[in-house]
């Protein structure tokens, strides 16, 4: 899954978080709560949370994860997606993995 | 538009128009001229009733004396909201009859007597319209022997299909002679203690008479006389041959109004004339008709469940909707008085319907027992679709007139607080949806047996079915028609009786 | 019998048998019902089902007639005579038309029975009966 | 004729039109106008009521115009536009007659002014979507379908029962203001809720939209819930049980999300999401929070349906939704992945994009009425809206593993709809004052303040560099062929187990039952029949005699009455 996510993309992304972190200190603060006013605390929220977010998730996923006909061949994600009318003629790849 | 001087003879135009002529009738003979004739006049009589029932519809009573004799010496035609909606259901379901008799009375009765059948008829639909807009009570024995002979006769003639119509029609004479004799009894007794005979005069004389043995003896004997003509309980015996034998065309006529018009007459006297002064009357209505009226109920739609012939089925479930007629009745209040008379007219409508199809069925399959009607639904898809909507409107299906009537009924029962009764009309309509049902599962459910073709009725038969039919939904729907003209016939009657209303 | 009536027993006694004498005809009438109804009800022959309607049919008008009489009043046929005393005419002019009534009933129900002995072959109301079962019930019969 | 008039006549009897135009242009163009025609009908008139019906002794207000429903109605019309114009290629006329009724029902609930409309139109449009899946016809779908309308008609029943004991209680069927204290009220909020996917409710959602034709998901997208949505707004605003519901209905589809291998069952669970917020905002009650709530609503069904169109149209062209089958299609439909990415940006609320404008003003308006935790609930929601449908879903179609799909573009109808969706998530990012003067209450909050912009792409930005870093060291959820259980387990698998088993022990009970009681009912009926029958005693033909006798006897009692 990460053929795309070479060195460069990350390093731009690395560059953006820099200079928002130097944008910090333009917030005049004064958010609604107490914290929203720490410094870096939005930047925290966005890293920590969404890490934490995908950690829970994949625990999840050892719960409830079940084969495809699981309820049978009366269920839409057995059967193949016919998307609209006949699939579209110009597919040649074939998905594998 | 119509000449003043016209429309103050229509009350005995109504009746001397068939009277005259019936015997014409005979006379024509032929094939077609008599049933032209006899049909001519069930229209221009129905179109008197029309006439009537418009003029009658802002409470107006219209009088009409005999001969300019006054009232209690003279013989008086009054038409009232009750007797104009019985004048008008007569002469409609007479039309509409004659019209489906064309075909039906050529395929059942032989060619010599068309002339004398259709002034029978005549006479028998001069008899009941004669019956229902008098106003002197011994007049009203008179035309009923009219009716009454006519309709013996007309029963007879059923005889070339099946002989047992003699016997049916002996039996029903016996029982309708007696019936007729007991009413007389009762007048002449009434007479005894009042001196006059002229409806109305009599109900100011029997209250100022006030309670007395003799008064008594006659409310018995009139009560039971219209019991029996009204096939009351015990005193149906004579009423399932009468109709099954009968030909077809009749038994249409005769269920549709002659116990109609009997029902009328006990409306009449109980309300007008005798006007429950004293107790003994309500006692009489509430221990003995209630009981045999539930009884009936219950039995006759039981016993049509059972049956194998169609006509004999709808004849014993005539018996059981007369049944919620005297329930209405027995309920003494406008509630209960107003649905038996909506009952009136949606049984004589669905039954007339009901009748007719047999009708068709007997011309076009050469039988009315149910087992051999099978499939019968394929072959003659309108004359069976017009069945299912008058059993429907039998049994009281929402949509259907029967339904109204059957609220109402309900209504009525409850707020009286009849727990038991209300709960008995529910149950009867379920009997009554079963043996609709045998029927229309017999028709649609199998296939037609092999050899037997059906050709659909023709058209002239088709066409009253379905004006039946049709009005038993249309009536149905805009239900305010009929419970109007039976609410002003109901306040009429309660307001001429000595019955007090909270 | 105690030995002596007390004394006003007797004319008790005498105004019941005035009271019983006096009505002699509606006695009559209801003796002529009851036996025009048993004959109806109990004579299979149907023709005597029709003499017995025509008896009580008459008792009715016995009842009509006897309402009627004026004492001393003759029968209600105009005789010129300006100072005759009449009965009431008007139970005589219904008993008129109730004897056509019953009259045209008759001949109805005679001309029927004679109708019913051509298609029967009898007038026995139990062998019409039998006949009619025959013809209602055939395959029954045999099954029973 | 005027007084009977409502904007969703218009869709009626353009559904009633549509199926005999023969040609499939002329009866696409046909459709095309009918949103226009919808619109302009109340575009221009007044606030207030219009059309009355006599229905019973009621007199039902069938169209009713303020500013809520106002506003409703003009994102309707433009839903119903977007799904109709993205349904160009469309063939068959069951779809097509099915999304105009749907549509059509949908505006008219919205119009309602009294209960009974409203439950007129609540079920119509729960047929009418059942058909639009229906319209599918593989096997699954159709089972689906029944599952779903089910659910449907059981919120329309939940509904009638609440209408019939609101009634009852205050008399009135006009739909205004409703406190939770009586039954009625509650089983209204119930059946609202139903509709509105609150949770445990919610699977209806995600079962039955990826089951819809591509374009059918787009028309459902829009309408059934954001009219649940309405309706809360106008019968609930303001009750505080719903920001609790609104919070957990933010949090939990999050996670599920993350993991879900078919994309449009992922953006159902991103749907579910969004509506959390607006619960939110509803639950609040204050004029901004309902500002917030309303103008979400109307930016959410923009984005939603470019989101799903341009998932539709990767369907369109590779026939499959499946995260474990997409990838590499950035080469092939650069202008889908524009739009994709479009939509991307305004559901995760990047600045100058139309959420942006619209979710701040809930997130405000729960921070100034002092709810901690349910503002916190919905900034870590915000983080997973971002992660499952600012990234996953671009990221999973366009770039991720390439399958060697090698595939044209979508067509050009489709692209030109998705450029319009576009466009106006743009505008409305850019030019927030449009959307806030539409507003039901005056708007006096500017979302472009410095502290929220940064605040705003530090949260985005970390958070796209944390998924970078989870996706570099191959930590980042797998893709491959599974689904994953939720709710609707326990009615598609649990229940029908537990069915089976009693049923079995019933039977056996009753097998013994119905020998005993088969003599009885037997014998009673040979009595009945005895009685009865043909030749039964009550049937029977009698000697006249007999007949007679009756006669006799009943006269006879009568007269010894008169003696008593």
């Amino acid at each position: 899954m990460n053929t795309y996510i070479t060195k460069p993309v990350l390093i731009g992304l690395a560059v953006i978080c820099a200079t928002l972190v130097g944008a910090d200190f333009l917030r005049d603060g004064h958010g609604y709560f107490s914290f929203e006013n720490w410094p870096l605390i939005y930047c925290a929220i966005g890293f920590v949370v969404y890490g934490v977010l995908i950690i829970l998730a994949k625990g999840l996923r050892v719960l409830i994860e079940r084969p495809e006909n699981y309820y049978g061949d009366l269920a839409i994600d057995s059967e193949p997606e016919p998307g609209m009318g006949p699939i579209a003629p110009e597919k040649s790849g074939v998905p594998h993995d | 538009m119509i000449p003043q001087a016209i429309i103050s003879q229509l009350p005995i135009l109504q009746v001397i128009v068939p009277l005259i002529a019936a015997p014409f009738c005979a006379l024509l003979g032929g094939r077609n001229r008599a049933w032209a004739l006899a049909f001519a006049v069930s229209l221009v009589t129905f179109a008197i009733s029309a006439m009537l029932f418009a003029s009658t519809l802002d409470g107006t009573v219209l009088s009409y004396q005999l001969g300019g004799w006054a009232p209690p010496i003279g013989i008086e035609y009054r038409v009232d909201a009750l007797n104009a909606f019985v004048l008008l259901i007569v002469s409609g379901v007479g039309a509409l009859t004659m019209l489906y008799a064309r075909e039906s009375v050529a395929y059942e009765i032989d060619e010599r007597h068309h002339g004398l059948f259709y002034s029978a008829f005549v006479f028998c639909m001069t008899g009941l319209l004669g019956v229902t807009i008098t106003g002197d009570a011994f007049n009203v024995f008179v035309f009923l022997e009219i009716s009454s002979l006519s309709t013996y006769a007309l029963v007879a003639s059923g005889a070339k299909r099946d002989r047992r119509a003699l016997t049916a029609a002996y039996n029903y004479l016996i029982m309708g002679t007696i019936g007729a004799t007991f009413f007389v009894i009762g007048l002449g007794l009434l007479y005894m203690i009042t001196g006059t005979l002229n409806m109305a005069d009599l109900a100011h004389k029997l209250v100022e008479h006030g309670d007395s043995r003799t008064l008594r003896m006659g409310f018995a004997f009139i009560v039971v006389g219209f019991g029996l003509k009204l096939a009351m309980f015990p005193l149906h015996l004579w009423l399932p041959n009468a109709y099954t034998h009968a030909p077809s065309a009749v038994s249409a006529f005769v269920s549709a109004t002659s116990t109609k018009v009997a029902v009328y007459l006990m409306l009449r006297f109980l309300f007008t004339v005798f006007g429950f002064s004293i107790p003994f009357e309500v006692d009489v209505l509430r221990t003995i008709v209630l009981p045999l009226a539930l009884i009936g109920i219950l039995a006759g739609s039981i016993v049509a469940v059972f049956q194998e012939d169609l006509k004999r089925l709808l004849a014993y479930s005539s018996i059981s909707q007369i049944g919620y007629m005297l329930v209405g009745i027995t309920l003494l209040t406008p509630g209960g008085l107003m649905a038996s008379i909506i009952h009136l007219f949606n049984h004589a409508v669905a039954k007339a319907a009901l009748f007719m199809v047999a009708g068709a069925y007997v011309m076009q399959a050469g039988t009315s027992t149910i087992s051999d009607l099978r499939g019968v639904g394929r072959d003659m898809p309108f004359t069976t679709a017009a069945f299912v909507v008058g059993g429907l409107s039998l049994v009281g299906v929402p949509m259907t007139v029967g339904f109204i009537s059957k609220w109402y009924l309900v209504q009525a029962a409850l707020e009286q607080g009849w727990w038991p009764v209300a709960g008995l009309i529910v149950l009867s309509s379920l009997v009554a949806f079963a043996y609709v049902w045998r029927f229309v599962e017999a028709a649609y459910m199998y296939p037609t047996p092999d050899g037997v073709i059906r050709r659909e009725a023709p058209l002239t038969m088709l066409i009253p079915m379905w004006i039946f039919a049709g009005s038993s939904i249309f009536f149905g729907l805009n239900a305010s028609l009929t419970s109007a003209a039976a609410s002003r016939a109901a306040s009429g009657l309660i307001a001429a009786s000595s019955l007090i209303w909270q | 019998m105690p030995e002596t009536l007390p004394e006003q027993v007797p004319n008790q006694l005498a105004d019941l048998l005035i009271f019983i004498g006096g009505h002699y005809n509606y006695w009559m009438v209801i003796v002529l019902m009851m036996i025009g109804l048993y004959i109806t009800i109990s004579r299979g022959n149907l023709v005597k089902k029709i003499v017995g309607l025509n008896i009580f049919q008459t008792s009715v008008f016995m009842l009509y007639i006897s309402m009627g009489k004026v004492a001393g009043g003759t029968a209600p046929i105009i005789t010129g005579n300006p100072d005759e005393v009449y009965s009431n005419p008007l139970p005589h002019v219904l008993i008129l038309t109730a004897i056509v009534v019953g009259i045209s009933t008759t001949a109805l129900a005679l001309a029927l029975v004679v109708r019913i002995r051509e298609a029967f072959g009898t007038i026995e109301e139990d062998e019409i009966l039998t006949i009619e079962r025959d013809l209602e019930f055939p395959a029954q019969e045999a099954s029973k | 004729m005027t007084d009977y008039f409502m904007p969703s006549l218009i869709y009626f009897a353009a559904a009633a039109i549509v199926p005999f135009i023969a040609a499939p242009r002329l009866r696409a163009t046909f459709m095309l106008a009918v949103p226009f025609a919808g619109f302009a009908s109340f575009a221009t008139m007044a606030y207030g009521t219009y059309a009355f019906m006599p229905f019973f002794d009621f007199n039902l207000k069938i169209f009713r115009l303020d500013g809520l429903s106002f506003i409703f109605g003009l994102i309707f019309s433009i839903a119903a536009f977007i799904s109709i114009a993205f349904a160009w290629h469309i063939r068959d006329r069951l779809e097509q007659v099915s999304s105009l009724v749907y549509a059509g029902a949908a505006i008219g609930a919205v119009f309602a002014g009294d209960l009974i409309t409203l439950f007129v139109f609540w079920e119509g449009t729960a047929i009418a979507s059942a058909l639009l899946i229906w319209a599918r016809r593989t096997p699954g779908a159709i089972a689906t379908t029944m599952r779903y309308f089910t659910f449907q008609i059981a919120s329309g029943l939940l509904l009638f029962i609440g209408i019939v004991l609101f009634y009852r209680d205050t008399g009135s069927v006009a739909f205004q203001h409703m406190e939770l204290d009586s039954l009625g009220t509650w089983l209204i909020f119930l059946a609202f809720g139903f509709k509105c996917a609150f949770p445990l409710m919610h699977n209806w959602l995600q079962d039955a939209y990826p089951a819809a034709t591509p374009t059918g998901t787009v028309t459902l997208s829009a309408f059934t819930t954001k009219l649940a949505i309405y309706a809360l707004a106008r019968g609930f605003a303001g009750t505080e049980f719903l920001i609790y519901i609104g919070a957990a209905m933010s949090l939990f589809p999050v996670f599920f999300a993350a993991i879900e291998n078919n994309l449009r069952r992922v953006l159902a669970y991103s749907l579910n999401n969004q509506l959390g917020f607006m619960v939110v905002g509803i639950g609040i009650g204050t004029p901004l929070a309902l500002d917030g709530t309303v103008a979400h609503a109307f930016v959410h069904v923009i984005y939603k349906a470019l989101l799903f169109m341009s998932v539709g149209a990767v369907i369109y062209r590779t026939g499959t939704a499946k995260v474990s089958d997409l990838g590499g299609l950035w080469k092939y439909m650069p202008w889908t992945m524009a739009f994709c990415i479009v939509g991307s940006l305004s559901i995760s609320a990047f600045p100058l994009f139309s959420g942006f404008v619209a979710k701040s003003l809930i997130l405000s308006a729960t921070a100034s009425s002092g709810h901690i935790w349910v503002w916190m609930a919905l900034v870590v929601a915000s983080v997973g809206v971002l992660e499952h449908a600012g990234i996953k879903i671009p990221y999973s179609m366009f770039f991720g593993h390439d399958r060697g799909w090698k595939v044209k573009e979508a067509p050009l109808p489709m692209l030109l709809i998705m450029g319009f969706a576009a466009t106006l998530c743009v505008l409305i990012g850019v030019f927030p004052q449009t959307l806030y003067a539409l507003l039901p209450y005056p708007v006096e909050y500017e979302p472009y303040t410095a502290d929220h912009v940064i605040t705003q792409l530090q949260m985005l930005f970390f958070a796209a560099l944390a998924f970078a870093l989870l996706i570099r060291f191959n930590i980042y959820p797998a893709e491959y062929r599974s689904i994953n259980l939720d709710f609707d387990w326990v009615y598609r698998r649990f229940l029908p187990n537990v069915l089976r088993v009693v049923t079995h022990y019933v039977t056996v009970i009753w097998r013994v039952y119905a020998r005993f009681a088969d003599r009885r009912i037997e014998r009673a009926l040979m009595v009945i029949y005895r009685a009865h029958g043909p030749q039964g005693a009550l049937a029977r033909t009698w000697p006249t005699g007999s007949m007679v006798l009756w006669i006799a006897i009943l006269l006879g009692i009568t007269l010894g009455l008169a003696y008593l």
